[in-house]
């Protein structure tokens, strides 16, 4: 089993049809592809932006660590994670997770922990720009993201 | 050893990084919190609650109770919101 | 909560960046995007082609009846389901699912029942075509996907 | 009513559809599926494990037991195996 992984922290936005084209294209023994796109969401139009601070070096090597731990646990085929920091507006994308399997729960159960770990250890966070022109808060970490985390500990 | 500060810990205590020189008997992360609390309203403001304050070592995610002696960078930072 | 849903059972292949750019685009209320793609696999190269049948009127219906509890279950903001009949290379897609939402549960959960679903649900079947010009057989539906599709009745 | 078959099911009958009409004492699926089985040797085989055989009543999975005195559309096929 080839355990491909690509992971990139980066400022520009990325393409997912090329993501995933490089990571299947030519291959046959891939059954079953899962994205995660994490999008800017503003549902209240109060955003004019958020700010994404990450911790350079240390982002690379926590992803690093968790794609380890998904590769371990489940036969993927292909994984791409691709992490955004700076400045978003309302609609852009974030994050993208990808994961190449031959078979479909595989894939899906792998995307769902790589999200999971990203969100509760991987080193970003989310500084809001109110479109009124006022400071915003630093975005606060959810109870139910270590939730979300936790419940792969126990299965 | 290098402190590095990020989001708001940065923003209260108004640097991203400096280089520290904590005493010897600052033995674990819970301990240099504590030291570094006490250097300046800033400092006691970031750390006013050390149980939400995540820390890494050398990049690597700690515990409140991991020895500090080895550690070259040592990073202060609020619990993660990315993804 | 606008219900957007596209169904499309079709011939032709689908691009999967055009099906995410018309389900999100402009929008600034969602914040996950998953995406299911089942490809033709053929571990062993023994496989020329995979034939999919299926039943005209009944699949687009049973499909519906599948999007419509996903949207009954979830807070989704689009859904969109293309499964391809005909002949199709190792390779190929065949199916894709995609759900938006708010939150990246909601987005997760619904892909993966309306894929469990559509494996035990949606009237297609496919039949093997074999590198050495013997006719395959009629691939096998498989207990595991009874029992991905039985376990949302739990929950 | 028209019957129509498909995968092995139709392929076992050698035909995609046909128009039938059972007797009355035929009630509901399972009684259609016996009537059907002793029309000839390639009906016998198409339904020789009548467990196995999924039917969708006017594009609507039923169970062996839902009455057929109101179908226009039967159909006769095996698991599903598409997605």
């Amino acid at each position: 089993m080839t355990q491909q992984a690509k992971i990139s922290i980066q400022q520009e936005t990325f393409d997912l049809a090329q993501e995933m084209q490089s990571l299947a294209q030519g291959r046959a023994d891939v059954g079953a592809i899962v994205t995660f796109t994490g999008l800017c969401r503003d549902e209240n139009a109060a955003l004019s932006a958020l700010e994404l601070e990450h911790y350079p070096g240390m982002a690379e090597e926590e992803i690093a660590r968790v794609v380890s731990q998904a590769q371990a646990r489940w036969p993927l085929l292909g994984v791409t994670v691709i992490h955004r920091y700076g400045r978003m507006a309302p609609g852009d994308q974030i994050v993208l997770v990808i994961t190449a399997s031959s078979h479909r729960l595989a894939a899906f159960e792998s995307a769902e922990f790589l999200m999971d770990y990203l969100k509760t250890r991987a080193p970003f966070w989310k500084k809001e720009h109110r479109s009124d022109g006022t400071s915003g808060d630093w975005v606060s970490a959810k109870d139910h993201d270590d939730h979300a985390a936790a419940r792969w500990e126990q299965i | 050893m290098k402190a590095v500060y990020f989001a708001w810990v940065r923003e209260r205590i108004g640097r991203a990084e400096e280089e520290i020189t904590p005493p010897a008997h600052v033995a674990n992360v819970a301990d240099l919190i504590s030291w570094l609390s006490e250097k300046g309203e800033e400092y006691a403001y970031a750390f006013e609650k050390p149980q939400v304050i995540r820390v890494a070592i050398d990049r690597t995610h700690v515990k409140h109770d991991t020895p500090i002696h080895q550690a070259r960078e040592i990073a202060f930072f609020p619990p993660m919101t990315g993804g």
